[in-house]
């Protein structure tokens, strides 16, 4: 009894409760990976790239949240990841295209896009994107909002696992074709394109590429700090709870679609910051980025690095695009059958993904050689956060859940019984 | 719009686009029954059911090149023979996948979701590698692409028929096979109590791989019918998948009714809004119309209300 | 470089340790270039250009949906570059190409173009295929001066100082075809059908403008999204209409299914009632299409494979001998196959490699050996050409019917079209 | 049914309650009341629609005519957890508590604040939740077990931990649906002294099959038949019931 009180009194701190000791070490690590190991050894090109396949991280870490967590899985993401991108484009298209630059058309002072599909004035709602704070607002809430009419739409009526699945990719095929086919208030296929400045100050430039950069990895240790909080709040535990049993929550008096609301909602905002940074970096948004085909890929880069791990999402993000540039630079032939086999591979043998394998793997080595190292010197020699140096960037899996993904694994894995 | 024409011109064109709906509908039809199959009766996501189409189409493509090199005199039938052998490959590698894993994957359906998409990616590189980047050509035989006149405006063309005929007889032969046969009896009856089934003696797993080569080789010669009135290229059968799924889907999926009558409703709402608004409209209003119609009954339209 | 300076102090210390490597790199180059005196006087700006070489490079999707329309580019830029080679090259160098795969994704056509740019320094690129991708490409082009040759024809409305656009514009192809439709064949009514995206729409555009002038009707204009397959209702919409002419500009997979159930509902081609015309139907897609279902169609471009001059004649076989009997040759094929024999001849013409003397140089270039007879640069980097129109046989060739007598003037920016 | 007095002195009266499934009628025009701190224990053989009962009072299942009233608000137009927040607890056939979570954790999530979104993300492990979960673990013989993974307990366990998923809630009306079912002799005997311990002061619906289990804890017993009353009463008179007999416990 005295016992119980205390190992509960010391987990009511509550600093410790959102990042036990495991997880801080993963945060630090992938910090100082990303913020100080890649842009010391790559190139701004390479570095460039990395910043853009991180923007997917974004995506990656919100499916952590909905579908890892909450057992909701979208294949709409790109509808998000896009919607954000595109009113960073707007915004960034309205600055190129003042009238002194657009002097040649018939109608100056509008995107040049517009001007070729005879349209002689701004459209009401390209308006307010003159206004950067009213941007940077929108690039969350537009597509949360719109995140919260299809969460509300579908999870009130109890819509859920494939039903979502496939309704949320009618929706990004629907927005596909609507944006291609009003293409002279979006751009078209082509997208919104030649973007350059940002209040004046140009983002082509290497020095720019290196403060988006740091912009872009800013807000994502902001949103690990986010989904961090939710995952080990009494929400993310919640979640977990709600997968296996959703009537459970309910009768214990919990509104259930409430919360798959929220977390689909903070998916998509998550997203929808990934796609205006990808505009910010890459200096266009497309079509392209909206429909079926990337939203399914970038679920892969969330099961790549384990689908219950938002670090793992992370670094599933970043191997999944290295291996695809790397791949279809030097074996195009192969690149489908390596991005097939993976697909199938994490599906298979490894449904934890990157996070399982480092738990299951190279945690317990990295484990044992310490332990090891302990016994050949009585006094430990160096902090534990230096021993990982020459192993693969550490993974991890939430604590509370360290089995496998519960729900979706067989008995055989699962040590628990049925 | 209508002022400039006569009413036998408006009837007659009624009457076509009556037509067109309805070869619409049976295309749909085709594409469905496999996946409902599938999705329906045993709740694998095949992401791939596009690729199983093309890989009948490119069967057909194969069969009418061999006809048409050393079968000269029988070319008008080879498509007849070409359907037979498109069920049996798309069959077979529908067999081969369920025994390779799929059938480690029936509890975690969004995971089939996953491995199916990748597997799709590995067909279309395959298909690339054997028979180029580029869409082929498939010849048919002449008396299959013409069409009959009835009157000066309405003619009735034969592949659409074709495709109706087809529909229909594999339709009523998936209904015969589901429903009146003692296999049919035990693949429901695996869908609904797996250990149960088990327990009397049925092979259950024996009862999925043949359920999903079924459903794969349906697909087959939906591909090879559709060769009639669509491209055959390595990345043509991702054109249908959203479409498929929807189908599927909106017909309430465990009901082999119930997808066909949502290929109908889907069908003849699209091929109505063609005919009145320009293409992409119609497409983004009839997908739009479906979602919301989804989001209201997400059972489905035809989903039995079932005691839980 | 002083950007890049003015940067890196107000940075941390491993910036400074990264620039300085990269200093050291281009203080390299600069000394390999001073070694190889000779190779300093044609290369001023540090491009990849030795005694013996020059580095070009290809740019084009080897995979994804657009792989399928890119490939023959691909071969016509490598036969003409074998051709140059096996001719003595360029300014005496060799022509050694660097080929990127664009995997049909905009995004990594901008990534590997910046990477040919960049860190391979080729001289130029040969590349891009669709709208989309071109677009994606052209501040990166322009930011960091290449050179882009790009074969495909296309809807105009752009035209940069960076790209040298050796397709046709889109009035180019249109009012001619339109013209002789209207001539030859009495033509009153145009059914105008498209996929649904920008070049249809624009080209449809400047159509309708046309016919609109001429004093005739346009009776229906209509579009389907990219990648649909069932056309049914909008033959039965052409049935009602009953126009002189439909004019198609569908893409794609789309094709395929067009024609086959334009031929299925008993329209057929060859009775010309109603004809058609197209420009976007080349030899390749015919393939997929199939002669029988395209035979008596109307075509208007600037080269078909059976045109009947002694260039022509050399370039198939040249091309057959290389990549087989079997192969096609369509109007991007040969658009993409004078790339690298404008650019030599802008080169030879400047005596430099340099970006900026290629491109003062190359206004009014004429290339009297191209297949499809006799080009010239226009000072608006289009190039002058005749326009044809084929008529479509069952071998799945076109017969040329006709050939406008001047060159066609490009006209990127049609007034009075827009 | 003798006992027809004004609706207000019932905690729960069902009244006229019909469900049909593509016109197969579950539950036919049944009614019956539930008084202050009674247990009632509702018997009848299979598919007789005693689970479709429960299911219906919360929420589960939404009736198709007929009226509920728990503390005179009426229940069948009210959201599942709207009802659980006026008090309704209900436990399930089979044990269903979170495996993933441990013993602590199942019983915090099921402490009745923070119910909201803000609220679950604010939630804090306070003083007062940790007394609640230490006070109903001890209730339900698992004070030892807080820290255990809930999917490794036996059986009986998981029972009882959701009987203190309920009980955290302080539901004035409790319905179990076959507590004991699967449960050792031994852990019949602790869950009837259980019940009988937490019964005090709330009413409880009980389904069950053991005969002597519902002996022992119940008040009144209603028996069911193809979704109507067969007969209601106190067990002796229930038992003696010829008709009862005919249908259920004759077999």
């Amino acid at each position: 009894m005295s016992l119980n009180t205390r190992s509960l009194k010391t987990s009511m701190h509550s600093i410790k409760t959102v990042f036990p000791k495991g997880d801080l070490f993963y945060l630090a690590v992938l910090a100082l990976f990303l913020g100080v190991l890649l842009p010391m050894t790559l190139d701004i090109f390479r570095l460039n790239m990395v910043g853009k396949y991180l923007t997917y991280a974004f995506v990656a870490v919100g499916l952590v949240l909905c579908w890892g967590y909450g057992g909701i899985l979208s294949l709409g993401q790109g509808v998000f990841f896009g919607l954000g991108g595109y009113c960073m484009a707007m915004f960034l298209k309205l600055e190129s295209s003042d009238p002194e630059s657009t002097k040649i058309q018939s109608t100056p002072g509008i995107p040049d896009f517009m001007d070729w599909n005879q349209i002689t004035e701004l459209p009401w709602f390209w308006e307010p994107f003159y206004s950067l704070p009213f941007t940077i607002i929108a690039i969350i809430a537009v597509p949360t909002i719109f995140a919260y009419i299809i969460a509300v739409a579908m999870f009130k009526r109890r819509v859920g696992g494939v039903y979502f699945a496939i309704i949320t990719q009618a929706i990004a095929s629907i927005l596909t074709i609507l944006i291609i086919g009003q293409q002279g208030y979006t751009g078209g296929v082509n997208g919104i394109t030649d973007l350059r400045t940002l209040l004046g100050w140009d983002i082509r430039t290497d020095s720019a590429k290196y403060v988006l950069y740091y912009v872009n990895f800013v807000c994502l240790m902001a949103c690990l700090l986010i989904a961090q909080f939710v995952r080990k709040s009494k929400l993310g535990r919640l979640l977990v709870a709600m997968r296996g049993r959703e009537d459970r929550v309910r009768f214990s008096g919990y509104d259930v679609s409430s919360f798959k609301i929220f977390v689909f909602c903070l998916g998509a905002a998550f997203s929808a910051i990934g796609g205006a940074m990808f505009t910010l970096q890459v200096g266009f948004m497309s079509p392209s980025f909206v429909g079926i085909v990337p939203s399914i890929e970038m679920v892969i880069f969330c099961a790549v690095g384990g689908r219950l791990s938002i670090f793992g999402a992370v670094y599933g993000a970043l191997l999944v695009n290295w291996a695809k540039t790397t791949f279809s630079e030097s074996f195009p032939e192969l690149w489908l059958f390596a991005m097939g086999a993976l697909f199938i591979g994490v599906v298979m043998a490894f449904p934890s993904g990157l996070a399982g394998i480092y738990k299951s793997h190279v945690e317990p080595f990295i484990l044992r050689s310490w332990q090891k190292l302990k016994q050949a010197k009585p006094q430990p020699p160096e902090p534990p956060t230096s021993v990982p140096e020459k192993a693969p960037p550490p993974k991890t899996t939430p604590q509370n859940a360290a089995q496998p993904h519960p729900i979706v694994l067989t008995g055989s894995i699962s040590p628990v019984g049925k | 719009m209508f002022s400039d024409y006569t009413s036998a011109e408006l009837l007659s064109i009624f009457a076509m686009q009556g037509f067109a709906g309805l070869i619409l509908f049976s295309v749909f039809v085709l594409m469905a029954l496999g996946l409902a199959i599938i999705f329906g009766q045993m709740g694998v996501i095949n992401m791939a059911h596009g690729e199983f189409m093309i890989l009948g189409a490119y069967v057909t493509y194969l069969i009418s090149n061999l006809f048409a090199t050393y079968l000269p005199s029988l070319f008008g039938i080879y498509f007849f023979i070409a359907m037979i052998i498109s069920f049996v490959a798309a069959g077979a590698l529908g067999a081969l996948v369920e025994w390779s894993f799929i059938r480690f994957l029936y509890q975690r359906p969004l995971d089939t979701l996953l491995a199916t998409w990748g597997l799709s990616l590995i067909l279309q590189q395959v298909y690339r590698s054997v028979f180029g980047a580029r869409e082929v050509g498939v010849t048919l035989p002449d008396w299959l692409m013409g069409s009959i006149p009835l009157t000066e405006t309405i003619e009735l063309p034969i592949n659409g028929m074709f495709v109706m005929g087809l529909t229909l007889t594999i339709a009523v032969a998936v209904y015969l096979l589901m429903y009146k046969s003692r296999w049919g009896c035990q693949v429901r009856a695996v869908v609904q109590n797996r250990p149960m089934a088990a327990a009397v003696g049925i092979n259950t797993a024996r009862i999925d791989r043949i359920t999903f080569a079924l459903g794969c080789g349906i697909a087959g010669v939906a591909g090879s019918a559709f060769t009639m009135i669509g491209s055959t290229g390595p990345t043509a059968g991702q054109l249908y998948i959203v479409d498929t799924f929807l189908v599927v889907v909106f017909g309430g999926a465990a009901s082999l009714l119930g997808t066909i009558a949502s290929a109908f409703t889907i069908s003849q709402a699209q091929s109505t809004m063609e005919f009145f608004l320009s293409g992409s409209m119609a497409k983004v209003l009839t997908l739009l119309t479906v979602v919301i119609i989804l989001m209201i009954r997400p059972q489905g339209l035809f989903a039995m209300k079932v005691r839980k | 470089m002083t950007m890049q300076l003015k940067v890196n102090q107000r940075r941390l210390a491993f910036v400074h340790k990264l620039s300085r490597r990269w200093l050291a790199k281009a203080g390299l180059a600069v000394c390999a270039g001073w070694i190889l005196g000779a190779s300093a006087e044609v290369n001023t700006t540090g491009l990849a250009v030795t005694d013996k070489e020059v580095t070009v490079g290809i740019l084009h999707s080897v995979t994804g949906t657009m792989a399928i329309s890119e490939t023959g580019s691909v071969q016509a830029e490598k036969l003409a570059i074998k051709q140059i080679n096996a001719a003595g090259g360029v300014l005496g160098r060799q022509i050694k190409f660097i080929q990127e795969d664009g995997a049909s994704d905009w995004p990594t056509f901008a990534e590997k173009s910046k990477k040919l740019l960049v860190n391979d320094k080729v001289a130029a690129v040969f590349g891009c295929w669709t709208s989309a991708s071109r677009k994606a490409v052209l501040p990166i082009f322009e930011q960091y001066n290449g050179m882009l040759y790009y074969p495909t024809f296309y809807e105009g409305l752009e035209q940069s100082p960076n790209v040298i656009y050796t397709g046709q514009e889109a009035t180019q192809q249109i009012l001619a075809g339109i013209d002789w439709v209207v001539k030859e064949k009495g033509a009153k009514t145009f059914y105008l059908l498209g996929s649904d995206y920008i070049w249809p729409r624009t080209s449809n555009k400047i159509a309708r403008k046309h016919i609109e002038k001429l004093g005739l009707k346009v009776v229906g204009e209509e579009y389907y999204p990219l990648g649909h397959t069932q056309f049914n209702s909008v033959i039965n919409k052409i049935k009602l209409t009953k126009p002189d002419v439909i004019y198609a500009i569908v893409v794609g997979g789309s094709n395929v299914a067009f024609y086959k159930q334009l031929k299925a509902a008993g329209i057929s081609l060859p009775k010309e009632k109603p004809l058609l015309l197209t420009i976007s139907v080349t030899e390749d897609e015919i393939l997929g299409i199939g002669g029988e279902n395209m035979e008596g169609a109307y075509a208007a471009m600037k080269y078909f494979q059976s045109l009947d001059n002694p260039n022509n004649k050399a370039f198939v076989e040249a091309f057959k001998a290389e990549y087989g009997n079997n192969i096609v040759i369509g109007d991007v094929t040969q658009a993409a196959y004078l790339g690298p024999w404008l650019w030599k001849a802008a080169v030879e013409k400047a005596g430099s490699f340099d970006i900026d003397k290629v491109r003062a140089a190359s206004p009014d270039i004429e290339l009297t050996t191209a297949p499809e007879g006799y080009v010239k640069i226009h000072p608006n980097h289009h190039l002058w050409s005749k326009t044809r129109i084929g008529h479509a046989l069952k071998d799945g060739q076109y017969k040329v019917v006709h050939e406008t007598a001047e060159l066609m003037e490009p006209d990127p920016f049609p007034k009075g079209y827009q | 049914m003798s006992d027809k007095n004004s609706v207000k002195d019932f905690v729960l009266s069902v009244e006229g309650l019909t469900v049909s499934f593509d016109g197969f009628k579950a539950v036919n025009d049944l009614s019956f009341y539930v008084e202050e701190g009674e247990i009632r224990v509702i018997i009848g053989p299979n598919g007789a629609g005693k689970t479709t009962v429960l299911d219906l009072i919360c929420g589960k299942t939404k009736s198709t005519e007929g009226s509920i009233k728990f503390r005179g608000k009426e229940l069948t137009k009210m959201t599942e957890h709207a009802i659980v927040h006026s008090g309704v607890g209900r436990k399930f056939q089979n044990p269903s508590i979170y495996e993933d979570l441990t013993v602590f954790e199942n019983l915090e999530l099921s402490f009745p604040r923070g119910r909201s979104v803000a609220g679950a993300l604010f939630f804090r492990r306070d003083k007062e939740v940790l007394e609640a979960v230490e006070e109903v673990a001890e209730t339900i013989f698992l004070h030892d077990q807080l820290h255990t993974t809930a999917g490794l307990l036996s059986h009986g366990q998981k029972q009882w931990l959701e009987i203190g998923m309920l009980l955290i809630q302080k539901p004035d009306l409790l319905m179990l649906d076959e507590p004991v079912a699967g449960m050792s002799v031994a852990e019949r005997k602790r869950t009837a002294e259980l019940l009988n311990r937490i019964t005090k002061g709330r009413s409880v619906i009980v389904i069950e099959h053991d005969m002597q289990f519902v002996e022992d804890i119940a008040h009144r017993v209603t028996v069911m038949h193809q979704g109507k009353t067969l007969s209601e009463g106190s067990m002796e008179r229930v038992k003696n019931d010829p008709k009862v007999i005919e249908v259920y416990l004759g077999h």
